[in-house]
């Protein structure tokens, strides 16, 4: 059974038919690609795997259970972990906390238990700081734990929110634009990253990306997208070549 | 007597202070905290007074259980009502949540005049007087740990994400919905529990207590000591009723002079008086390094 | 034309520019490079005025930038694509771009370069209805940049036009870019892809924390090795 | 001399405690701002008077009288705070106050207990004296002027239907229209309905047009003189004209509105035409003073501080105790008539009914229960 | 039915005058995203300056318009350079204390330059009511319709049609890219201010016209009133504000004619809670979800 199995999900927008006959399945530990023209669908497809966006129609399985309509918190608990295309942290939170945040779904203290401070309070606690200071550290980011977020340069707020994703300690992870307003310098460090993080927690990424470096750099396989639609599929080096994706998106 | 140092008009102002503060402390939850503009706190805090009343006066206990239990009906029936004025906040923004919960508050004030339980422009009487300073004084220590603790749990992470950015607090598995539910009905029951000891201390409910402008003064006091700052909030209580104390020295010239206060402390700390920080001892201590280290660059290399 | 000496901006209390200057002349494409938080979308809002600067002098044809408010200093010619697009969310696209004509008062010209910029981006003129704001990522970067090119600028300041758009529009983009360039707009432009900058910039400047750390023809720095290797990959 | 004006505002800064140096210290509670704010001044305005008359005329028993004025906002909180300050800070004799019902209902027991002689000059509500010995009012409580006015429609002006229109928001208001309807179907009228209305209601066309409908005899507005004057105005405008009745509220109503109000009738404490030296001794010092007409509430207000300084005077001392027996024994020609107090605190005195005829406010009857 | 018209006669006059108070309320939020509660309050000095006008000074009813809208405006674009302007960067929750700062300034200034108690308005429009069978339609409700209608549809021409309309587009929707655009953002604002001011002194006038009189907290319920119907109509949409208006007077007007006075303000609060919940940003508010 694969992770995610999507059939034919589409979405209108007052008339505008944004996407349609989308599918696509993703295995564990696969690396892939979503590309295509701006204003293809991409996001869009993001927002309705992740139940931002409902879609109107199709259906969305993760691991067998269908996720159709369900709240994007609900999507986390069954393992899906996004960022986005525009940065979105808590800005005036600390780079500890924002981590923090996201171990909520692994927490079970109550709010009486919170309150009087009894055991399960400081175990629980005590796990996630740890959790989170392990995290930052493999990310190279334990020394900017206790800084706010908004205070940091964009290379390492775009770090930040992976690394938040990450800890849903989900099976899935969607990577919008991780790129975006990056050097190519950075662009290399950010591939590691991701290679690392595939093999490092075993999860699926799915990635929207516009530098071709990165994408044909290391995704494995290559959706190809325009007006909403599937036009091309396959790995890195076939769609280099493929005449419809050169004259739609990549260009001479 | 003749002690004076503490006597019955500083203790009335002490306590009526405490009530402040927890008035503005729960709101803190809301506004500062859960980030929604709530304009309609004295509501809650309506209710809070007017639930325990009723229920004083129509039971016959002892003291204490008659005050405990006040303040749990009076907590729950407000905190009710915070849950039912939290749903429409799943679906509003802002400004205007601010407008739906002033409503609320009028519409609260309105019902307390024309209900025939609630005595009308009369208001309640003779509601036992079981406040008093000490009484009072657990209760602000109490109400001021429990948010204190309150915030600083997973509970409070994940109310302080939906303020910062609500779509992202979603999209690392925090149930939007039910933690602003949630903030809103414990910040309800905190402004309920302030009710009934306001009820039980001032022993006449009167319903023009209760209008838009209590519930500004209670916004006043959060913006004021800095939003998501508990420490704050008590800061900017005490400041407010000291300098309203102080003013009643130039009378005719007190609210403009108050006013004139507002507007220029807001020019010049537009973040609060401690902005989203929390007073502390070693906090103070490490600013006065910092400045001492400034006043000496060169000690610094 | 334009003229920036010994620049110092601060955030409160961050140094973001520390004693920057640099120049560009008339009809050149100057490009501003650098690693993230170098400071170059910083020198862009000091030079369009949104934000004022501690010290230093800017001049544009001879006027004093440092003295005058930003919507004077787009009187005098100067536009600009800012970073994060900045697209006016609840307008439609159409109005979008009258907005970037505001200050002009010829009605039929200003018709006419409406025109050309629906004939560069088909995109727009097909969505000319939709609102800004629900537009993808890189509709919303076109809109941006016809808007700026709408008030007919004289200097254009780009802050990383190419940010999230198609392989195809990026180089589009920067023929664009060139295009104009040759019609006589002098272009101060700020890029991550440091590659196709240089390539069609005349001269370039590298920042690195707040310093200009290096300048000079662009073709030279294009082969220059610690550029290469920072900044070119 | 300027040094015998009466002290204005709270001389919180005062170091002269109690009564030694000469000076009988009377607080006042009223409040000086918010929408109460107008009824509160007058209030002030008047006891001010009263007490810079008693100075300059050589004071009581050669003591100056001082005022502390507080203003409460109209709000029960802030007068138990404020009644402390006056009492501990500025170490009162005697309270003037507080103005309204509500604040007088949560200072009474205080004062009570502080042994501090109150009285308040305008909170009608029966429950504020009875069950404390120290406190007074100088007014009418709520029922006895709205069933002398039930009476007096069925009785007088053989009116057989009224409508009774209630400001819900004030509990003179609706104290004085309960008992207005339950005299007056006593008598054998019937009260077509009840309107009610509140404070912030500035818009009366609506109700108007409902009264106008059921066309009644007479219509009783038990409020004051500014919400009766735009309610008046706007019958007018919508053509309802039925007789109109009211309360001592309605004095006042005579400076703006007289021309809507033509043809009412109202039950009030004195008679502007009295020619009592003291009734005319007022009504010109404050309208020298204060350039306005005095109302009721500047009328019970100068009332309350005669009472006050009578008792004083009649004392000999600021002994509490003595005072308090001074008050109780009060034997005084007011503003508002002869006074004196029945043994719960409340004046007796009579009912004057008032017409607004020709322009002019002319004494009708006077009557008592 | 002849009370039914009655009753929505009452309801067109008051709502008009709320409608235009609205405006002003929305055209400020719209632009600063500022609830300008001292709004109400330059209202209430509106008032103050037409009942001057009108009394002290003897002048014509049109003139005592023109000088208190001239007035008010100065005092908008003054309360905008002092209170707000400072606060333009910081949280937008520090500039609405400013404002209630404002709010109980003005208040307690015109208490005590004017003292409490309210001043009888002239009446200006005092010849006979209108009769239409059972109807009497006093000419003030015709005058204020009227002249309620006349500023909205001028303002709505402001805005669609001058530079000065779509530079508060502009601003209203970023700032920092309307000085992008040219546009003097700090003029533009207190453009706004000074509209707005000037149409809520016409409310107040009318207002105080209407209910006869004038004093120093005449403002705070039709100001609240005002506020209510801008937020219902959508806030920042100028056509909002004036529906926004016409719908509260009438729900009011009609309420208090069948239901209960007493109640209706509650009424009036329950409604706008309803819509609310139900369309989140008013009745014409756009309900533009961010993209994510
Ligand atoms: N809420 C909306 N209302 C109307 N149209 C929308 C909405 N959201 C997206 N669209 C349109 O749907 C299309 C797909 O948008 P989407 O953001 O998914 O594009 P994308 O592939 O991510 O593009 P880019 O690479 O530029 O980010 C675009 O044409 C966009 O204008
Ligand atoms: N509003 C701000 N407040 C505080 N610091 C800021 C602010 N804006 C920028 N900075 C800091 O100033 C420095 C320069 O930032 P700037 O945005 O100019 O860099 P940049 O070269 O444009 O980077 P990028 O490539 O990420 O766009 C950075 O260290 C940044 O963190
Ligand atoms: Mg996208
Ligand atoms: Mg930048």
């Amino acid at each position: 059974m694969p992770l995610l199995d999507v059939k034919e999900i589409g979405i209108t927008f007052g008339g505008l038919r944004a996407v349609g006959n989308f599918s696509i399945q993703l295995e564990p530990g696969e690396l892939v690609g979503l590309i295509g023209p701006n204003g293809a669908g991409k996001t869009t497809i993001f927002n309705m795997l992740t139940g931002v966006y409902k879609p109107t129609e199709g259906e969305i399985r993760i691991s067998g259970r269908l996720a159709n309509g369900k709240k994007p918190y609900q999507i986390v608990n069954e393992g899906v972990a996004r960022t986005f295309q525009n940065i979105r942290l808590f800005k005036n939170l600390t780079v500890l906390d924002n981590i923090k945040t996201a171990f909520h779904k692994d927490m079970r203290y109550s709010t009486v238990e919170a309150v009087l401070r009894l055991p399960a309070f400081w175990r629980e606690e005590a796990e996630i700081d740890r959790k989170a200071r392990e995290l930052l550290g493999l990310f190279n980011m334990e020394e900017d734990a206790d800084t706010i977020a908004a205070n940091m340069p964009y290379g390492k707020q775009r770090k930040l929110e992976i690394c938040r994703a990450l800890a849903t300690s989900p099976q899935m992870l969607f990577l919008d634009e991780p790129a975006a307003g990056m050097n190519p310098q950075e662009t290399r460090e950010l591939m590691n990253t991701i290679h690392f993080i595939r093999d490092k927690f075993k999860v699926a990424i799915l990635l929207i990306e516009h530098d071709m470096s990165l994408v044909m750099g290391i995704c494995e396989r290559l959706v190809v997208i325009d007006y909403g639609m599937i036009i091309a599929k396959g790995k890195p080096e076939e769609i280099k070549t493929n005449k419809k994706v050169i004259e739609a998106y990549l260009g001479s | 007597m003749g002690m004076g140092v503490v006597n019955n008009y500083m203790t009335g102002i002490l306590i009526f202070t405490g009530i402040n503060i927890i008035m503005a402390a729960s709101l803190n939850l809301a506004t500062g905290y859960l980030g929604q503009l709530v304009l309609g706190h004295a509501g809650f805090m309506a209710i809070g007074a007017y639930a325990a009343a009723l229920f004083a006066l129509n039971t016959e206990m002892p003291d204490l259980p008659t005050l405990v239990g006040g303040m749990a009906i009076g907590g729950a029936v407000a905190g009710l009502f915070g849950i039912l004025i939290g749903i429409p906040a799943l679906r509003l923004r802002g400004d205007y949540l601010g407008i739906v919960t002033l409503g609320f508050g009028e519409i609260i004030r309105i019902a307390l005049l024309n209900l025939p339980f609630t005595g009308g422009a009369a208001g309640l009487r003779r509601i036992p007087k079981l406040v008093n300073f000490n009484i009072l004084y657990v209760a602000v220590v109490l109400t001021i740990t429990f948010l204190f603790l309150f915030v600083r749990s997973r509970h409070g992470r994940a109310i302080h994400s939906i303020k910062e950015d609500e779509i992202a607090a979603e999209s690392v598995g925090i149930p939007t919905t039910f933690y602003k539910v949630y903030g809103f009905a414990v910040s309800a029951f905190l402004a309920g529990v302030g009710g009934s000891l306001f009820a039980f201390y001032q022993s006449i409910l009167d319903p023009r207590k209760f209008t838009f402008m209590l519930s500004v003064e209670f916004f006043i006091i959060v913006v004021l000591g800095g939003m998501g700052s508990i420490t704050g909030t008590i800061l900017a209580a005490l400041l407010l009723s000291f300098a309203n104390e102080f003013l009643y020295s130039v009378e005719n010239f007190r609210l403009v002079i108050y006013a004139l206060l507002l507007i220029t402390m807001m020019i010049f700390k537009p973040d609060g008086l401690l902005g989203t920080r929390e007073f502390s001892l070693n906090g103070l201590l490490d600013r006065v390094k910092t400045l001492v280290g400034k006043s000496f660059p060169k000690s610094k290399r | 034309m334009l003229k920036v000496e010994g620049l110092h901006v601060y955030y409160g209390a961050i140094h973001a520019l520390k004693d920057i200057s640099f120049e560009v002349r008339e009809k050149e494409i100057v490009t501003l490079i650098g690693a993230n938080g170098a400071g170059k979308t910083t020198t862009l809002h000091a030079v369009s005025g949104l934000l004022s600067p501690k010290a230093g002098s800017i001049r544009l044809d001879g006027h004093d930038l440092m003295k005058t408010p930003a919507e004077k200093i787009v009187g005098l010619g100067l536009a600009q694509v800012p970073e994060g697009r900045r697209v006016f969310a609840r307008m439609s696209v159409h109005e979008n771009l009258m907005m970037g004509a505001y200050l002009r008062k010829d009605k039929a010209a200003v018709e006419a370069d409406l025109e050309r910029m629906y004939g560069k981006f088909p995109r727009l003129r097909e969505r000319s209805k939709q609102l800004a704001g629900t537009m993808s990522g890189g509709e919303q970067q076109m809109l941006a940049i016809a808007r700026a090119l709408m008030s007919k600028p004289k200097l254009l300041l780009m802050d990383e036009p190419s940010m999230g758009l198609a392989p195809i529009l990026v180089d589009e983009i920067f023929k664009i870019i060139q295009e104009i360039n040759e019609m006589g707009t002098t272009v101060l432009l700020v890029e991550q892809n440091a590659h196709k900058a240089l390539a069609i910039a005349h001269r370039a400047y590298v920042l690195e924390t707040g310093k200009v750390l290096m300048e000079g023809d662009a073709k030279t720095l294009l082969d220059d090795e610690r550029v290469k290797h920072a900044y070119l990959g | 001399g300027k040094t015998e004006q009466p002290a204005e505002g709270g001389s919180a800064g005062s170091e002269t405690g109690g009564s030694q140096g000469g000076t009988i210290k009377i607080g006042v509670l009223t409040p000086k701002t918010g929408d109460l704010a107008q009824y509160g001044m007058a209030v002030e305005n008047a006891a001010k008077l009263a007490v810079k008359e008693a100075n300059d005329a050589g004071g009581i028993n050669g003591m100056t009288v001082e005022l502390v004025i507080y203003d409460n906002e109209g709000d029960a909180t802030k007068s138990v705070n404020l009644f402390n300050r006056l009492i501990e800070n500025d170490k009162i004799d005697a309270l003037l106050g507080p103005v309204i019902s509500g604040t007088s209902l949560a200072v009474a027991p205080l004062a009570d207990e502080a042994g501090i002689p109150m009285i308040t000059p305008t909170g009608t509500n029966e429950d504020i004296t009875p069950d404390y010995p120290y406190v007074f009012r100088a007014c009418y409580i709520d029922p006895y002027q709205g069933q002398i006015m039930g009476k007096f429609a069925s009785e007088n002006i053989s009116a057989k239907t009224a409508v009774v229109m209630v400001n819900v928001g004030s509990d003179y208001s609706v104290g004085l229209g309960k008992n207005f309807k339950v005299s007056f179907e006593e008598k054998g009228g019937s009260v077509l309905a009840e309107e009610n209305y509140t404070d912030s209601d500035t818009d009366f066309k609506a109700i108007l047009t409902n009264i106008k409908a059921k066309n009644p005899d007479v219509v009783y507005i038990g409020d004051y003189y500014n919400a009766v004057g735009n309610i008046l105005s706007q019958a007018k405008e919508i053509g309802l004209d039925a007789q109109f009745l009211g309360s001592d509220g309605w004095d006042g109503v005579q400076v703006d509105y007289i021309d809507v109000a033509e043809g009412g009738f109202f039950t009030n404490h004195y008679s502007t035409k009295d020619t009592d030296p003291v009734v005319q001794n007022f009504i010109k010092n404050y309208t020298d003073t204060y350039n306005e007409t005095p109302n009721a509430l500047a009328a019970l207000g100068y009332d309350g501080a005669l009472i006050l300084m009578d008792a004083f005077r009649n004392a000999g001392s600021t002994d509490k105790e003595a005072v308090l027996e001074a008050i109780r024994t009060t034997d005084l020609n007011g503003v508002t008539g002869h006074i004196t107090f029945d043994e719960l605190g409340n004046p007796i005195k009579d009912i004057s009914i008032i017409k607004i005829q020709d322009g002019d406010m002319v004494l009708e009857t006077k009557l008592s229960e | 039915m002849t009370q039914f018209i009655q009753q929505m006669i009452n309801g067109l006059h008051v709502g008009s005058i709320y409608a235009l108070i609205a405006l002003g309320y929305t055209m400020v939020y719209g632009i600063v995203k500022l609830i300008n509660f001292a709004h109400g309050d330059i209202l209430m000095v509106g008032a103050y300056v037409g009942f001057f006008a009108l009394t002290a000074f003897n002048l014509p009813f049109g003139l005592a318009l023109l000088a208190a809208m001239v007035l008010s405006a100065l005092l908008g674009m003054a309360i905008d350079k002092v209170a707000y302007k400072p606060l333009r960067n910081a949280p937008r929750i520090s500039a609405l204390i400013t404002a209630l700062g404002v709010s109980m300034f003005l208040q307690n200034t015109f208490r005590l330059l004017f003292g409490a108690n309210p001043r009888k308005m002239p009446a200006v429009f005092n010849v006979q009511p209108i009769l239409l069978g059972d109807l009497r339609i006093p000419p003030l409700t015709i005058i204020t319709i009227l002249l309620s209608g006349a500023c909205m549809v001028g303002l709505e021409l402001i805005i669609r049609f001058t530079k000065t309309g779509k530079a508060m587009r502009g601003v209203s929707e970023d700032s920092k890219a309307a000085k992008l655009m040219g546009i003097n953002v700090d003029r533009t604002i207190s453009i706004t201010f000074a509209i707005g001011s000037a149409l809520g002194a016409v409310g107040g006038i009318l207002y105080s016209i209407s209910y006869y009189q004038v004093e120093p907290y005449m403002g705070m319920m039709p100001g609240l009133k005002a506020f209510v119907a801008a937020v219902l109509g959508g806030i920042g949409v100028i056509p909002g504000a004036m529906l926004g208006g016409f719908v509260i007077g009438g729900v009011e007007s009609f309420t208090k004619g069948y239901l209960s006075t007493t109640w209706a303000d509650a009424i009036v609060f329950s409604i706008l809670i309803l819509v609310l919940v139900f369309k989140p940003s008013g009745i014409l508010g756009k309900n533009t979800k961010e993209k994510v």
